[in-house]
């Protein structure tokens, strides 16, 4: 196991408010990376704008920080040229679903061999507090004066609905089990979502620590993901939601061996 | 050059009627024949039915540009003769179904269908067309064998036979037309490659070490995205086709960062949609190649038309400042060397780089004697440890590393960022930041591909033009061959040279020609240098300028 | 009932292909107008760009023929805007959900009652023949040269996933359903998906008339659209393609209910 | 003029200490106790932490511009100084913990920290500030009780109550520490209004008849929105947040096809985005009011900071070329009434209209005499069965219909079209309509928002500024007084009157002072009127020019 330090940027001033979810998920990622022994020239981390899109600028890899709502293509295109690379694509649940709702849905149907980790804090946290689009109906935000009024984005349903190869959610408080789903997916071949439920501390007020304790349930060790009208069905379910690895497809073919390998250098 | 022969055949009916394969077969038989060939056609948007129409000039020298003049007129449909009514003059013959040409002055009446069904089927009758087209100038017989064996050889030996027997039927009866057609061969033609600008413009990319396109289907620009998708496996070319074009810019700067050489292709309305990562690409000095292929706006406007009318477009591209390229081929082998040039110049500067075509132009097919092998020139560093990926320098270029070679980590920012690429917001930092990415400027006009001067040298008249309506009004200058008459040329639009102001302070006159409605670079002309760009010849009903169009607006403005 | 003349465009040169599916939706459309006996002026048409796109083009009532993928947000602000007219936004598969992804998901969300109507040829027709997102894996192109190698969207699957409040599919050649469809969406307050299969005679080979005949069920008389994870049972399988209402959700608030009323004139 | 006596004071410390609390309490407790009030912010892209300032001016005369001088610096946290260290004098009081401050050579050290929790809590320490800062200013204390009651009068009587005896608490500190401030009080101020520039231009929106927006947040741009869903109710506006920038775009062309008057808020990235919707505005001539709040790119670039830099971007924004109007505010009463008559102007020549403006002005507060109330126009017919959308007028505008108002149908279309709004490819009828969508311009010559002129009338050094760097300028000549020298200021930089010309050859030196590394404005004049304009004063660092900065840079360009 490598050292979580090799993963540090030295003197960076963390922009994050204190208590909030991303550095759970900051410390989940680097061990799982440590876990795996990745060396950081072999990692690339794409992230698009927002809080969770920070991510990259602190950790030491590879990183391409690149436009809100990018990160799919971007981190696809990466995969295609060199394959050998880890590619992370992270961010928020705007950037992802809301801006990035078109990659979201057709790198899903290409299946690049990537992760994708989708900070979901239910709510647009660097802009200060609109709704996004997985924050729950009735909630008052900076904009929706009166609550959200439309129904919330569902990714897991939407994942599973397009067949997706690797479908998972997790609670950033849950340490073990994130660490697990994100290396599961790293080594899973083909596209991984992980949707992390991440509080965020300063703007949604509903979905806290908390909150998202009692409403969350870990899958149990026998469930069977393969099945995808089972995973259709938990992922309906958006009373109690379902945490661990809900859809995996394992036959689905990778984007990549599509293509021609290109010489680099 | 005043005597130069041209022989002008416009083919015209409905989409989906087969004129294309008569326009590629009969252009390959005339140029194997030893002839020179030009075609150009232009369409409507849609896939059937309305009305089409291609021109092919044969010739003893090289002809590249569209000609008003009909010499040969074919008609496959009704209302072919009125759309063209103002290109039909006194001599031109036009030879069609009787019941479309019998109102005609020379019209020869002749029945492709029948013809074609007396061979026993109806799907000859673009075979017999060919044929006689062959006849009439006297096509070597051979060179039709081949050209129908190659175009044909997948469907197997009954096909190849029986539109060779369609062929020569026609061939037979275009002989005894005894039409006029009094143009030379030239044996040396027969070495020459037929291609069109689509062609061009792939084939440069991939002379430049392209391996990567990622692009939405947009005309006219689908064309090259097609050429580079059959020349995938060859060259090895990864192919994308994206969910839209915001993908496909972000991908293809994903793939430069990566290590590739990636182009998109698209159309003004597809880049309009691309200019945000434009503006990433200046940022995070990841080069993108983009291929524009212009037609007619605002909004869809005339979708299979041409236009020059999104020069402006790229010039300002993307929110911010940053430096680009900007290129705007005239012909083929320009076309060709520029998108080769482009990925050189992308991977050197580390700025956006645009190749700005046309309809007209990819749609425009001749015969071209030689297309160089370009050097593809690589920049990319092995990274070391403490690798900084924007490391200010006196150039404004740093070395650019790509993720996994070399032992550091390559970290590329939209944000305002320091040499590691670390986010900051310190006001000197992006002072700093600002300048160096501005000084590559200088370094680009280093290499600027110069403008090129055709025409008098002692010019008092001076025209001015970019891109494919360069050639139309090079070969306008050249017939009319006037003294104190030149033109220039710019194949680079942006940066230009300090030496373009010595080019036009030297006229008495300087004008300014253009496919758009406002004069683009007429104004970029003047936003640079402060000259008097008043004068403009400009055209925007979508199609192009004529040679003889051009020569009469030249005279007046003189 | 009216007239379908009152619906025709006069010296009209209607640019589609000879055969081509698109003649039978134009007049399915004309006559579902005419049964609900709307006049011209209560209704428009918002297109996008395609062959499917020209179709108000043809028809004699309000027009936005707009940008390619952009039909519903367009459609969305008009219903907003003027709830009182009938909004049909009709565009093409790769319009809707390749270019227009993002709307599609998020539309879903908002539940205007609007109808979409979807001519789902499985094709880029009017630029040539390139793959859509509903091309079937393996079917070649003029682009796709070795055959499409990504999975195919499955548009009523996520719509099911999104919790949609109208989803159903229909092959033009069935002109009474279809006929039926439209005016049943129409008259449904929400959001309403109507995917059309649709030959294109020219550049899609595979799926034909006669492919569409074989490879389609109409859904039985009392099968019950209420039920979503049946519905999402019948969207999962894509190797016989359910016809008709395959998805109700009537309970769904609508998004210009939510807004204020303006005042127009 | 030069006598103008105005305090300067900051407050500098973390994202999430409160700063704009006591920065809202403060300016309104000022002004209402008669102070004329300024204030603006600058702060990082964060939410928490990090380092932000406030600089409230309180003076006698109206002060509307961002000063380099400190008076009075209160620190909350302890890289504040560092931040700020050259704007600190020998003339700055700096007060602060004791630990922040103690090093400084005027400092006051002061735990805001202690007296809260004095009161029982730490929660009251920036209601301690606002009265240290009542108290220097000798502000009146019913006023505070009114500004606090109103405050917080939602949270209770026990929040007010504590948050008095804070405030009243550091009242008596401030008065204690007998600071040298000799600011007169004027009763006038007190009926003014205190407005922030997003309030500006989301009042001036409602006045213009804004029912409709559809935005995607983004800073600095969202405060406008925000603005105009809190007023959804009170005034009918429908709120959309869209699911992305092309959405709103899209939405809001729709909405005002469908007959509302629709805005879309956003920022330089965001807008990028819209490029192929501000396109189709022009082919349909279905209006859109664009508010753009700049800041600096490229990229994400700087996202919390200030610039000029997108003026190119909205003057070439969309494919093909079709009018426009952008306009660009000074001051808050101009981005009020601009963006008022941006509704009245969009649906007048039914063109995009643009609201240019940035963090600095949006994010600037002072006291505002009076807004008058503007009318609406509207130009919307009643169709008739025969309705044509696109009648060719000599004007150039069509009259505009909407959907279900009228027997006729409205049908408009994003390809070239003929009248009747039906695609058409006839070269004929697209040089009609290319023609007559450039008439507008024309139109809306007579009518454009004529440049300000002030200073020395025969001035022979002008200064030309466009935005919120206008006021700025306008501050410093002001100051300055010198003669021969004055300013034009651009509140409507495109289209450009005529007059321009003649403003401009009369100086004998003209100077572009803008925030932005090129000088775009100083590009466009040199397009369209060809004269030198080669002097310029150009900052790019995402903080806007000082008064002071920039009246050395007047000097140094004399
Ligand atoms: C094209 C574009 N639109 C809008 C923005 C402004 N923006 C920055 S972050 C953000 C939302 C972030 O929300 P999310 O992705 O959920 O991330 P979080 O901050 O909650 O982690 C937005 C709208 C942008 N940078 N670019
Ligand atoms: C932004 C943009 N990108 C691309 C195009 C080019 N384009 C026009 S139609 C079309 C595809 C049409 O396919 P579909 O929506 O399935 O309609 P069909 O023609 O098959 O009915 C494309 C890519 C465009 N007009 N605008
Ligand atoms: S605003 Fe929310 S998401 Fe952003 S850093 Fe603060 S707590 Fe975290
Ligand atoms: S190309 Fe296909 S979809 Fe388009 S009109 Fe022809 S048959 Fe119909
Ligand atoms: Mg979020
Ligand atoms: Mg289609």
């Amino acid at each position: 196991m490598f050292s979580v330090k090799i993963y540090d940027i030295s003197n960076s001033d963390i922009a994050w408010c204190p208590g909030c979810g991303n550095f759970g998920i900051l410390n989940e990622l680097k061990t799982a990376f440590s876990e795996l022994e990745l060396s950081p020239n072999q990692v690339v981390i794409v992230s698009g704008i927002g809080q969770a899109a920070k991510m990259p600028q602190y950790v030491n890899v590879n990183m391409f920080n690149g436009l809100h709502g990018r990160t799919l293509p971007v981190a696809t295109a990466i995969k295609l040229v060199n394959p050998s690379l880890i590619v992370i694509a992270e961010s928020g649940d705007g950037c992802t679903y809301g801006e990035g709702g078109n990659h979201f849905i057709h790198t899903i149907r290409k299946n690049p061999n990537i992760v994708n980790i989708v900070h979901d804090n239910m709510i647009y946290g660097l802009t200060k507090g609109q709704a996004s689009p997985t924050t729950p109906k009735g909630v008052k935000t900076t904009l929706q004066f009166d609550g959200v009024f439309v129904d919330p984005f569902n990714p897991i349903a939407v994942a599973v609905a397009l067949n997706a190869s690797f479908v998972a959610r997790t609670f950033m408080g849950y340490t073990d089990l994130t660490i697990e789903l994100i290396k599961k997916a790293i080594k899973h071949r083909g596209y991984s979502l992980i949707d992390i439920l991440q509080p965020c501390v300063t703007f949604n007020k509903y979905n806290t620590y908390q909150w998202y304790k009692e409403n969350t349930y870990i899958l149990p060790e026998d469930y069977d993901p393969t099945d995808r009208k089972t995973a259709f069905e938990i992922a309906m379910d958006t009373e109690k939601l379902a945490l661990g690895l809900i859809y995996l497809n394992e036959s689905k073919e990778v984007y990549e061996d599509f293509q021609p390998r290109i010489e680099l250098f | 050059m005043k005597d130069k022969k041209i022989f002008s055949i416009v083919l015209s009916g409905a989409a989906g009627q087969g004129i294309q394969t008569v326009e590629n077969l009969f252009t390959q038989i005339a140029k194997e024949s030893g002839y020179n060939v030009y075609a150009t056609k232009e369409y409507m948007s849609r896939v059937r039915g309305g009305n089409n129409s291609t021109e092919i000039l044969i010739s003893s020298k090289p002809v590249r540009s569209f000609r008003k003049k009909i010499d040969l007129l074919v008609v496959l449909n009704n209302n072919a003769i009125e759309r063209l009514r103002d290109r039909i003059s006194d001599n031109t013959i036009i030879i069609g179904e009787k019941n479309f040409v019998s109102k005609e002055k020379n019209s020869i009446p002749i029945s492709l269908l029948e013809i074609s069904n007396s061979l026993g089927s109806s799907i000859y009758a673009n075979a017999v067309a060919v044929g006689i087209l062959s006849g009439i100038i006297n096509a070597e017989k051979t060179v039709i064998d081949e050209v129908i064996y190659e175009y044909f050889k997948e469907k197997g030996e009954e096909v190849i036979d029986n539109n060779l027997k369609a062929i020569i039927k026609g061939y037979e009866i275009g002989k005894q037309l005894n039409i006029n057609f009094q143009i030379e061969k030239n044996g040396y033609v027969k070495k020459h490659m037929l291609l069109n600008g689509s062609q061009a413009v792939a084939k440069g990319a991939i002379s430049g070490g392209c391996n990567f396109i990622s692009s939405y289907p947009m005309s006219p620009a689908t064309a090259v995205f097609t050429e580079l998708a059959k020349a995938s496996k060859k060259y090895n070319i990864i192919v994308d086709q994206a969910e839209d074009e915001i993908a496909a810019a972000n991908m293809a700067i994903g793939a430069w960062y990566a290590g590739a050489r990636a182009i998109v292709s698209t159309s003004g309305g597809g880049f309009a949609l691309m200019e945000e990562a434009i503006s990433l690409s200046g940022m995070i000095e990841t080069p993108i190649v983009v291929h524009l292929g212009q037609r007619p706006g605002p909004a869809t406007g005339l979708p299979t038309r041409t236009e020059q009318g999104d020069l402006d477009l790229v010039l300002y591209a993307g929110h911010g400042t940053f430096p680009r390229i900007i290129f705007a081929p005239a012909s083929l082998e320009e076309a060709y060397y520029l998108s080769a040039k482009a990925f050189n110049f992308a991977d050197k500067f580390q700025v956006p780089v645009f190749v700005l075509t046309d309809q007209y132009l990819l749609d425009s097919f001749y015969n071209v004697e030689y297309l160089p092998q370009i050097q593809v020139e690589r920049y990319i560093i092995k990274t070391t440890k403490d690798y900084k990926r924007y490391e200010i320098t006196e150039s404004g270029i740093s070395p650019r590393g790509i993720p996994g070679y070399g032992e550091g980590v390559v970290r590329v920012d939209s944000d305002e960022h320091d040499e590691f690429g670390h986010i900051t917001e310190n006001p000197k930092v992006r002072v700093d930041m600002v300048n160096k990415r501005m000084r590559k400027l200088n370094e680009i006009l280093k290499e600027v591909i110069q403008p090129v001067l055709f025409g008098d040298e002692n010019y008092e008249y001076l025209f001015i033009s970019w891109g494919s309506t360069s050639q139309i009004l090079k070969e306008a200058i050249e017939e009319l061959d006037i003294e104190k008459v030149a033109m220039i040329h710019f194949p680079q639009v942006y940066p230009l040279p300090k030496e373009t102001e010595n080019y036009l302070s030297k006229a008495k006159k300087v004008v300014f020609v253009e496919q758009n409605v406002n004069g683009q670079f007429a104004n970029l002309i003047r936003r640079e240098f402060g000259i008097d760009t008043s004068n403009r010849i400009l055209k925007y009903d979508g199609f192009p300028f004529s040679v003889e169009n051009l020569k009469e607006k030249i005279k007046e403005a003189l």
